[in-house]
C-alpha cells in the first residue's frame, strides 16, 4: 500500500494507515490508508454505508480502530478521547445537525470556544474580572464568525427554531470557534437547497483560504465535491477504491462502476 | 481491623454453615420478598414494554389496590365481590389514566412521562388516604380463603417454618407469570402487545389502536398490583410505607432490564434473597437496616460494570 | 406592553451579556428585592415569615440546587433530600466541634460535604444516563437515610436521634435557635439564598454553566467540542450538591430547629423536584416560582377552609392537597411541559412584542 | 440667520471642538453598537485623509463612494472634501455596467468600496475605466489576494496618514489650515440622479448649497445636537447626504449605521431615532406588516386593536397638532396610548420621534394619517437632488394628507401656466456635470429651476403636486389625464402595488395593476384560495373581483373633482408578473419607466383600447443569477362601468 506523494510539498496533517474497524464482526473500515495535507480541502466520497462517516469517527477518537496507525502531525496517536482529539485541533459537525437546542445561536458558538476559556470557578462565580474579560475576548471572536457566516439576524435565536439550512451553517460556525486545524464535515449541504449550497460553499472555501483550514469533506452532490476538493478519497463498501484529484477520481472505472453499479 | 475484615468474610460463612436450617428460613423469606418484588417490577415491565412509559406510579398502584379492596370490603361487600369490583376500579383507573393522562402526553420525551406517573402517584396517594385513612390496614386474607397456618419443615435438627400465605403467594406468582406468558404468546390482543413494543404500525394492523393497547397494559399492570398488595398485606400490613419499599423494583429492573419479564423475576428474587442474606450475616457488623439501601447499591455497582442489564444488549453509539 | 425597549442599545459586551440586559427587568429585579429585604421585614407578621417566606426561601435554593444539576446539566436525581440532610449534619457536626467559628461560616461550608457526598454518588453519571440514574440517585438517598439514623455520632448520641439547634449570634443578633427572632432568620436566609441565586446566576453563564448545558443538549457533540464529559458532569453535581446542602443547614438551623431522618426523607427529594418540574426545568426564576407554588399551595389551601367556616380535617385538606398538586403536575405536563417559567417566559415574550403576537 | 463656516469637514473640525465628547456616529458592528465622538470622528477623518493625499488625491479629483451605509464610508466624505476632491457616491446595488457609466462620466481617480463584492464589480469594469487608479475598501474579507498596490485597505491609508504624521507634525496643522481655506462656493460632491428616462445626471452641489439648506432645515425643525437619526437609505441619494451627513454636521446629531439591511428594523428599535426619514414605501410596509401581523393576534388583543386605532383617528392627530379636544377624549387617546400606541411605536422604534418626514412619492393619505394618529409627527416634503433636498416642507401643526407644505426657509416658489412649479433657493445646484445642456434645460439665467412637477398651491398656502408635468396629457374628448394621480389612488389600496395608467391621445383611461403579492398571499391563505405561482394568483376571479372593486372606488372619487372627472378607469388589466428593476421596469428607486414598460408591453395596451376580454404576452425576464428567460402568459382584461359625472361638475368644467 502506498500512501499519495505530497502534493505542492505540503506537510502531511495526519496520516490513517491500514486502518480497520469492526463491529461485532462487521467490518466498517477495513485496511484503509490515505492522509490529509496541510491547508487542503479533501473530501472523502462513496455509496450510502460505505463507511464515511465511520471514517470521521475514526479520526475524532469516536470510534477505536482494531488495527492501523494514525499519524497526527507526525506523532503516531494513541487512542483517544473525543475530547482530547478536540485539544488537539479536530472539530466536526454533523450529518444530522448535534446543535445544542436548548441555546441561542450565539451560544452555540460560544460552546466552540469552550477549550479556549480557562478560567476557574471563583472568577465564573463573581463574573467579573477574568472570567468576564475571557467571556468578553471569546464574544469578540464568535462576533466575527457571525459576521463571516452572516447570521446576525439570529443571533439571539434558539437555535431549535431555525430552518435547517441556517442551522447548518450555526453548526459550522460552532465548528470553527474552535479554531481547529482540521475541520471534518459530514455532509454539509444535504438537504439545502441550490443558493445555500452556494452559500455554503462560499464559506467552506473562504475559510479555507482565509484561514488556511484543513478541511476534510463528506458530501453527496459531486458537482459540490469537485468544486471545493483539492483530492477526493472513494469508499465503497468500506474498503478504498480510488485516491487523486477530482479529475482522476472521476475517471477511475472502479469508481464508475461502484456509483453506476450500486444503482446509487 | 484483622477483626473487622474476619467478620466480613469469614464469620457470616461460618454461620451459615453452623446452622443451616436458619439459612434455608432466611432464603426461603428473601425468596418471598423477592416474589412481590418481581410482581411489582412484573408491572413496570408490561407498561414499559408496551408504551415506553416508565410508570412511577406502581407501587402506590399496590396499596390503592389493597385498600380498594378492603374498604370495599369493610363497606360491607363480601370477600370476594369486593375483589372483583376492585378489578373494575382497577381498570376504570386504567381507562382514565390512558384517557387523561397518556393519550396528552403521546409523544413526549421519556422524563417528561416518567414525571407524569409521578404526579399520579401523588393523586393516588392523596386519594387513598382521603378515601380510605392513612391509617395501616391488615389484608382481609381469611374472607378470601388464605389460610393464616404454617408448615413446618424438620430438617438439620431444625424448623424451617412456610407460612401457608408464603407458598400461596409463590405458587400464585408462578400462576400470573404462566397466565401472562399465555395471554401474551397465545391471544391475538397479547401479540399485538408484544408487537407494540417493537413496532407501533405492525400492532395497528393487528386491529387494535394504540389506546386500547395502552388502556390494557395499564389494566393488566393493575390487577398484577392487586395480586400483589394481597400477598403483600396478607404478609404483613396495608400501608403507605409500602410505596417507598416498592421503589426497590427499580434496583430489580436495573438488574433485570426494563423489558424483559424473566429479568424482573431473576432480579426480584436476586434482591429479595441477597438483602434478606445480607441483613442477616452482615447487618449486624453496619449496625443492621441495611435492607433499606442494599437493593439499590446492588443495583449502582452492577451499573458500573453492566450498564445495559443482565439481559440487555450492549449499545453502540452512534453519531 | 410593560417592556419599551426602544432606545435601549448596548455600546459593549459587558453590557449585552448583562444578566438582565433590559432596563425593565432591572427595575423588576429592584421591586423584588426592594420587597424582600424592607416591605416584608418591615410590614410581614411573625406568622408570615416564618410559616411562608423562610421554607419558601430555603426551598428555592434547595430547587436552585436540583435545577443545576437537573434542569441544567440534564441529570435526573431522586436524592435532593439526603443531600440537603448531609449539610444540615455536616453543620450540626461543625458546631459540635467549632462552637465559637461564626455560624455563617458554618452553614456555608456544610455544603462543602453535601458537595463531596454528591460527587461520589455523581460518579455513576460517566456510564449512566437518564432515568438509569435517577435509581442510583435513590441509592444515595435510601443509604444516606440510613446513615442518618445509624450513624449515632451524626446527632451526637443524643437519645431522640435529633439533631438540636444551638444559639447562635450574628454580630450580636441570635440567628440561630429557639431565641432567634423571625426576621433576624429571615434576613440571614434572604441574605445567603440571593447570593447564593446570583452566584449560580453567573455561573450557568459562564464557561462551566456552558459546559453543563452541552452536555444536557447534546453529550456527544460536547465531548467533541472539548468538554470532559466526567468533569463536567461531576462539577453539576458537586455544585448542585453544596446548594442543595446549604438549603438543607438552613433549614434546620434557621426554620425547623430541630431535625431527624424523616426530614430528609424521600419524600422530601420528591417536593423538591415537583417544584423544580412546576417552576421550570433550566431556569433559576423558575425555581422560586416552583417553590412559592408548592409551599405555599398547601399554606393557602389549609386556611380556606377555615376562613369560609368549613369544618374539614385537616388531614382531609391535606389528602386533597395532595391530589390538587399531582394533578396539577399532571395538567401542567399536558399543557406546558417546561412549567412556570416557561409561562413567565412567554408572558415576557407577548409583552415585549405586544400588540402583535410574535417578533418581528 | 446664522453665519455660516465655508465647508463641510471646517463643521467637523467646529465639532470636535465644540461637541468632542458628544456621540458623532454609532455602528452596530459585531453585536454591539461602536461608538465615535466627534473628535474622534475628526481624528479618523484627519488621517484617512492625509493618508489620501498621499496615494495621490489632490485638488479637483473625483473619488467615487460605493456601499451600504458604514461609518468609515461617511467619513470618506470629509476625507475627501478636505483634500479639495470631490466624492461621488453610487448606488452599490447598481449592476457593473450603470456604475461604469457614472464613474467614466466623473472620471473618478480613486474608489471607496464597502467590500470585496463592490471590489470585484468595480475590478470587473477597469478596462473600461482608464481614470481609475486605486480602490480604497473598508471589510478586509476575501481581501487577500488583490493586488497591494491598486487595492488598498481604509485602514492602510489611516496608517499611511498615521505615518505622514508621525514624521511631520506641522502636517497636521496644515491640514487643519487648509480646511480652513476651502471656498463656499467650490463644488463639494456630485450626486447622480438616477433619473427615470436616458442616463443619470451629475447634480454638482457646493458647500454653499448643502450648508445653507441643512442650516435651513435644522432650524425648520428645531434640530440640534441631541438628535439621533439611523442610516440606512442610499449613501448615493440626495436624502441620505442630506440627513445623515451634511444636517448631521451642521447640527453635530448622531448617525447610527445599523448592522446590515436584514436587521434595520430591530437595529432601529434599538436606537430609537428622534429624527426619522423614510420614504412612503417603508411607511406602507410597516403598516401592511403591522396589519397582517394583528391578523394573527388573539381576538381580545385584536378587538383591542382596532378599537384604539380607531379611537386615535378620531382625536390622535387633533392631540397631536396641540387643537382641543375634550377631556374624555384625550382621556380615552391616553389608554390607547398605553395599551396600543406606545407599544406599537416601541416595536417600529418610532417612541422618540419628534420629527418623521416622509417625501419622493404620494403617500396615501390613510397610510398617513395613521402614523400621525398614533402621536409620530410624520411630515411630508417635497424636494429633489437639485434643490439640495428641501423646496417645500409642512411645519408643524399644519399638515395635510395632501399637500406637501409650505416652501422652506428661502425658498420662492412659483407655477407655470403650464401648471409646473418652479423654484429658487440657496440649495439650488451648480449645474449637472458635463452636461450644459440639460443645465440651461432645468436652470434659468436668474436661478429658478423647473422642477418637472404639475401642482398649485391652495389657499392656505401650501403646495400640492398633481403629476409630473410632462406626464399630464390629455384624453381625445380633452380632457385632463394625470396618470400619477390616479395611479396613486389605486395604490393606496394595501393589496395593490403597482399601477401604470394610460390614457394619453386615447379615448378613455385604462390601467395595469400589479397586485401586492405578501397582502393577497396572505388574503388567499385565509380564504384557502390555492395557487402556484404569482401569475395564477394575479389571474384568479377573486381577485379582478376585489380590484375592480377598487377602480370602482377611485372612479366614484375621480368623478367627484370637477378636473379630472373624465379621467375615470375604463378598463384595467392584473399584470402577470412583479414590475421589476432588475427587467429595467423600474428604476433602482423602483419609480416606473413608463417608457420602456409602454414598449414591451404595447400588445396588452393595444388590446385595452380594443374589446378582447384576454391577450397572450411572452416577456423577456432576468433572474436573480442574472440568466434571462421567458415568461408567457394570457393575461384577462376588464371592463368597469363609469360613475356618472354630476351635471354641475360638468359645466364647471
Amino acid at each position: 500500500m502506498t500512501v499519495t506523494p505530497d502534493v505542492d510539498n505540503k506537510a502531511v496533517l495526519l496520516s490513517l494507515e491500514n486502518v480497520t474497524l469492526s463491529f461485532g464482526g462487521v467490518k466498517a473500515i477495513s485496511d484503509i490508508s490515505f492522509n490529509i495535507l496541510e491547508g487542503e480541502i479533501r473530501a472523502i466520497i462513496g455509496p450510502n454505508g460505505a463507511g464515511k462517516t465511520s471514517m470521521l469517527n475514526v479520526i475524532n477518537g469516536f470510534y477505536h480502530p482494531q488495527k492501523g496507525t494514525i499519524t497526527w502531525r507526525g506523532k503516531r496517536r494513541r487512542r483517544m478521547k473525543p475530547y482530547r482529539a478536540a485539544a488537539s485541533g479536530i472539530a466536526r459537525t454533523f450529518q444530522n445537525v448535534a446543535l445544542f437546542k436548548g441555546m441561542t445561536t450565539l451560544d452555540n458558538i460560544m460552546a466552540g470556544r469552550s477549550l479556549k476559556m480557562k478560567r476557574g470557578l471563583f472568577w465564573q462565580m463573581l463574573h467579573v474580572g477574568p472570567a468576564r474579560e475571557e467571556e468578553i475576548a471569546n464574544r469578540r471572536h464568535v462576533e466575527e464568525i457571525i459576521d463571516f457566516l452572516e447570521i446576525a439576524h439570529i443571533r439571539k435565536q434558539p437555535v431549535g427554531r431555525l430552518p435547517y439550512g441556517l442551522q447548518k451553517r450555526v453548526e459550522l460556525g460552532r465548528a470553527m470557534a474552535m479554531q481547529p486545524e482540521l475541520l471534518l464535515l459530514d455532509e454539509p449541504m444535504a438537504g439545502m437547497n441550490l443558493e445555500e449550497k452556494e452559500d455554503m460553499s462560499r464559506f467552506i472555501l473562504d475559510l479555507n483560504s482565509e484561514f488556511g483550514t484543513t478541511i476534510a469533506l463528506i458530501e453527496h452532490d459531486m458537482g459540490v465535491v469537485m468544486d471545493l476538493a483539492d483530492r477526493v478519497v472513494v469508499l465503497d463498501y468500506g474498503q478504498k477504491i480510488a485516491d487523486g484529484t477530482p479529475a482522476e477520481v472521476q475517471s477511475s472505472q472502479e469508481v464508475i462502476d461502484a456509483y453506476l453499479g450500486v444503482g446509487h | 481491623m484483622q477483626e473487622l475484615i474476619h467478620s466480613l468474610t469469614v464469620a457470616p460463612f461460618m454461620e451459615m454453615g453452623q446452622y443451616p436450617d436458619f439459612l434455608i428460613q432466611v432464603v426461603w423469606e428473601g425468596f418471598v420478598a423477592g416474589i412481590l418484588y418481581a410482581l411489582i417490577a412484573l408491572g413496570f415491565v408490561l407498561i414499559y414494554k408496551a408504551s415506553g412509559v416508565f410508570n412511577f406510579a406502581q407501587g402506590i398502584m399496590v396499596v390503592f389496590s389493597a385498600l380498594v379492596l378492603i374498604g370495599l370490603h369493610e363497606a360491607g361487600m363480601p370477600a370476594w365481590i369486593a375483589l372483583i369490583a376492585t378489578i373494575g376500579v382497577m381498570g376504570i383507573l386504567a381507562m382514565g389514566i390512558e384517557r387523561f393522562v397518556l393519550r396528552k402526553l403521546v409523544n413526549q420525551h421519556d422524563a417528561i412521562l416518567l414525571m407524569a406517573t409521578i404526579g399520579l402517584t401523588l393523586v393516588l396517594k392523596g386519594a387513598g388516604q382521603l378515601f380510605f385513612g392513612g391509617e395501616t390496614k391488615s389484608m382481609i386474607s381469611d374472607e378470601l380463603g388464605f389460610s393464616s397456618g404454617a408448615y413446618d419443615w424438620e430438617v438439620f435438627d431444625g424448623l424451617v417454618i412456610f407460612q401457608h400465605i408464603d407458598i400461596a403467594a409463590a405458587v400464585i406468582a408462578v400462576l400470573m407469570v404462566i397466565a401472562l406468558s399465555l395471554f401474551f404468546s397465545k391471544t391475538r390482543i397479547g401479540r399485538a402487545l408484544r408487537a407494540v413494543a417493537d413496532d407501533h404500525q405492525a400492532a395497528l394492523s393487528v386491529g387494535i389502536s394504540l389506546n386500547q393497547i395502552w388502556a390494557i397494559v395499564w389494566f393488566a399492570s393493575g390487577i398484577v398490583a392487586l395480586v400483589t398488595g394481597i400477598m403483600w398485606g396478607a404478609r404483613s400490613d396495608v400501608s403507605f410505607a409500602l410505596e417507598i419499599i416498592a421503589l426497590k423494583a427499580l434496583a430489580v429492573l436495573i438488574l433485570g432490564g426494563f423489558t424483559s419479564i424473566a429479568g424482573a423475576i431473576v432480579g426480584g428474587l436476586l434482591v429479595g434473597i441477597g438483602e434478606k442474606l445480607f441483613e442477616v450475616y452482615w447487618g449486624p457488623i453496619f449496625g443492621g437496616g441495611v435492607e433499606a439501601w442494599f437493593a439499590y447499591v446492588l443495583a449502582l455497582i452492577f451499573l458500573l460494570f453492566r450498564p445495559q442489564g443482565l439481559f440487555g444488549e450492549r449499545i453502540i453509539e452512534r453519531v | 406592553m410593560f417592556y419599551r425597549e426602544a432606545g435601549q442599545y448596548k455600546t459593549s459586551y459587558a453590557a449585552d451579556q448583562a444578566l438582565l440586559p433590559l432596563a425593565q427587568d432591572r427595575y423588576g429585579i429592584a421591586i423584588v428585592l426592594f420587597t424582600a429585604f424592607v416591605l416584608i421585614p418591615f410590614f410581614g407578621t411573625s406568622f408570615f415569615l416564618v410559616s411562608i417566606m423562610i421554607p419558601f426561601l430555603i426551598y428555592s435554593l434547595a430547587a436552585v440546587g436540583l435545577n443545576i444539576l437537573t434542569g441544567y446539566a440534564g441529570q435526573l436525581s431522586l436524592g435532593t433530600g439526603a443531600f440537603m440532610g448531609v449539610g444540615a449534619y455536616a453543620c450540626y457536626k461543625l458546631t459540635t466541634y467549632f462552637p465559637d467559628v461564626n455560624i455563617i461560616v458554618h452553614i456555608l461550608l456544610s455544603g462543602v460535604f453535601s458537595a463531596l457526598v454528591g460527587v461520589v454518588f455523581g460518579l455513576p453519571s460517566l456510564r449512566i444516563k437518564g432515568l438509569y440514574l435517577a435509581i442510583t440517585t435513590l441509592a444515595a438517598q435510601f443509604f444516606l437515610e440510613w446513615c442518618f439514623l445509624r450513624i449515632r455520632w451524626l446527632y451526637n448520641y443524643n437519645d431522640s436521634g435529633a439533631i438540636e439547634v444551638p444559639n447562635r449570634d450574628w454580630f450580636g443578633i441570635t440567628v440561630t435557635g429557639a431565641e432567634a427572632s423571625p426576621v433576624a432568620r429571615y434576613f440571614l436566609i434572604l441574605t445567603v439564598v440571593a447570593v447564593m441565586t446570583l452566584i449560580a446566576a453567573n455561573v450557568l453563564r459562564g464557561r462551566i454553566g456552558r459546559g453543563w448545558m452541552m452536555i444536557r443538549d447534546m453529550d456527544i457533540a460536547a465531548e467533541l467540542m472539548g468538554i470532559r464529559p466526567l468533569r463536567a458532569k461531576l462539577s453539576a453535581f458537586a455544585f448542585s450538591s453544596y446548594y442543595c446542602g446549604v438549603a438543607g443547614a438552613l433549614m434546620v438551623f434557621c426554620w425547623l430547629g430541630s431535625a431527624e431522618v424523616e426530614s430528609f426523607d424521600i419524600n422530601h427529594s420528591f417536593l423538591i423536584l415537583f417544584m423544580v418540574i412546576i417552576g421550570g426545568m433550566g431556569s433559576l426564576t423558575g425555581c422560586f416560582l416552583g417553590a412559592a407554588f408548592i409551599h405555599v399551595l398547601p399554606v393557602v389551601m389549609r386556611a380556606v377552609p377555615s376562613m369560609l367556616g368549613w369544618d374539614i380535617l385537616a388531614s382531609t385538606v391535606e389528602h386533597i392537597t395532595q391530589i390538587v398538586i399531582g394533578l396539577l403536575i399532571i395538567f401542567f405536563l399536558i399543557v406546558e411541559p417546561h412549567g412556570f417559567a416557561r409561562l413567565w417566559q412567554v408572558a415576557k415574550e407577548k409583552l415585549r412584542t405586544w400588540p402583535f403576537p410574535y417578533a418581528t | 440667520m446664522t453665519e455660516s463656516l465655508g465647508s463641510l469637514p471646517a463643521y467637523l473640525l467646529r465639532n470636535s471642538h465644540e461637541f468632542a465628547d458628544r456621540v458623532a456616529m454609532r455602528h452596530k458592528d459585531l453585536g454591539i453598537w461602536r461608538e465615535w465622538n466627534w473628535s474622534e470622528v475628526a481624528d479618523e477623518v484627519r488621517r484617512f485623509s492625509i493618508g489620501f493625499a498621499a496615494l495621490g488625491l489632490k485638488r479637483g479629483d473625483k473619488v467615487a463612494i460605493v456601499g451600504s451605509n458604514r461609518p468609515k464610508l461617511y467619513w470618506a466624505f470629509p476625507a475627501i472634501q478636505s483634500c479639495e476632491a470631490i466624492p461621488v457616491p453610487v448606488y452599490a446595488d447598481s449592476v457593473a455596467e450603470e456604475m461604469q457609466f457614472v464613474l467614466e462620466h466623473a472620471g473618478a481617480r480613486f474608489a471607496v468600496c464597502q467590500d470585496q463584492e463592490q471590489v470585484d464589480k468595480l475590478l470587473s469594469i477597469q478596462d473600461r475605466l482608464p481614470d481609475l487608479e486605486a480602490i480604497v475598501y473598508d471589510e478586509p474579507r476575501g481581501m487577500r489576494e488583490y493586488d497591494p498596490e491598486k487595492v488598498v485597505a481604509i485602514t492602510r491609508v489611516q496608517e499611511l496618514g498615521d505615518e505622514i504624521i508621525q514624521r511631520d507634525k506641522d502636517v497636521v496643522q496644515r491640514w487643519s489650515d487648509a480646511v480652513g481655506e476651502l471656498k463656499i462656493d467650490d463644488m463639494c460632491v456630485i450626486l447622480y440622479t438616477s433619473g427615470t428616462t436616458g442616463r443619470p445626471k451629475g447634480v454638482m452641489l457646493s458647500s454653499r448649497n448643502l450648508i445653507q439648506t441643512s442650516i435651513n432645515a435644522n432650524a425648520f425643525d428645531n434640530l440640534d445636537h441631541t438628535e439621533e437619526t439611523i442610516a440606512y437609505l442610499p449613501l448615493a441619494w440626495v436624502g441620505d447626504h442630506v440627513f445623515s451627513y451634511t444636517q448631521s454636521l451642521v447640527a453635530g446629531y448622531s448617525v447610527c449605521c445599523p448592522e446590515s439591511l436584514d436587521t434595520v428594523t430591530v437595529n432601529r428599535r434599538e436606537i430609537a431615532p428622534t429624527y426619522f426619514f423614510a420614504p412612503p414605501r417603508v411607511f406602507e410596509g410597516l403598516l401592511t406588516s403591522i396589519m397582517v401581523n394583528m391578523e394573527d393576534a388573539g381576538r381580545v388583543k385584536r378587538w383591542m386593536f382596532h378599537h384604539f386605532i380607531k379611537v386615535a383617528n378620531k382625536s390622535g392627530e387633533r392631540i397631536l397638532n396641540k387643537e382641543s379636544v375634550n377631556p374624555f377624549s384625550r382621556l380615552h387617546y391616553k389608554l390607547g396610548d398605553w395599551f396600543v400606541y406606545g407599544p406599537l411605536k416601541n416595536r417600529l422604534g418610532m417612541s422618540k420621534v419628534r420629527v418623521a418626514y416622509t417625501a419622493g412619492e404620494a403617500i396615501g393619505p390613510d397610510i398617513f394619517r395613521f402614523y400621525r394618529s398614533l402621536g409620530i409627527n410624520l411630515k411630508q416634503l417635497y424636494g429633489q437632488t437639485e434643490a439640495s433636498v428641501y423646496i417645500t416642507a409642512q411645519p408643524d401643526g399644519q399638515i395635510d394628507a395632501d399637500t406637501v407644505g409650505t416652501p422652506s426657509p428661502e425658498v420662492e416658489l412659483r407655477i407655470e401656466d403650464n401648471g409646473e412649479v418652479m423654484y429658487r433657493s440657496p440649495g439650488v445646484f451648480m449645474g449637472y456635470y458635463k452636461n450644459d445642456l440639460a443645465t440651461a434645460d432645468t436652470k434659468t439665467p436668474d436661478g429658478w429651476v423647473h422642477t418637472g412637477d404639475a401642482g398649485f398651491v391652495d389657499d392656505a398656502g401650501h403646495l400640492r403636486i398633481i403629476d409630473r408635468a410632462k406626464d399630464v396629457g390629455k384624453l381625445n374628448d380633452g380632457g385632463m389625464f394625470p396618470p400619477k394621480y390616479i395611479e396613486n389612488k389605486l395604490k393606496f389600496f394595501p393589496n395593490i402595488k403597482e399601477v401604470v395608467a394610460f390614457g394619453d391621445g386615447r379615448d378613455y383611461v385604462s390601467v395595469f395593476i400589479n397586485i401586492d403579492l405578501t397582502a393577497v398571499a396572505n388574503w388567499a391563505e385565509r380564504n384557502n384560495i390555492v395557487y402556484a405561482s404569482y401569475q395564477e394568483l394575479a389571474g384568479h376571479p377573486e381577485v379582478y373581483q376585489q380590484m375592480e372593486e377598487h377602480v370602482r372606488h377611485v372612479n366614484k372619487d375621480l368623478a367627484s373633482e370637477a378636473r379630472v372627472a373624465s379621467a375615470q378607469i375604463k378598463r384595467f388589466l392584473v399584470l402577470h408578473k412583479e414590475l421589476d428593476a432588475d427587467d429595467g421596469e423600474l428604476t433602482r428607486t423602483l419609480k416606473v419607466r413608463r417608457k420602456f414598460v409602454n414598449e414591451r408591453y404595447a400588445e396588452l395596451i393595444e388590446a385595452l383600447y380594443s374589446d378582447k376580454t384576454e391577450q397572450f404576452v411572452s416577456t423577456e425576464v432576468v433572474f436573480e443569477d442574472g440568466k434571462t428567460g421567458r415568461i408567457d402568459a394570457t393575461v384577462k382584461l376588464a371592463t368597469v362601468e363609469l360613475e356618472p359625472v354630476r351635471e354641475e361638475l360638468k359645466q364647471a368644467s
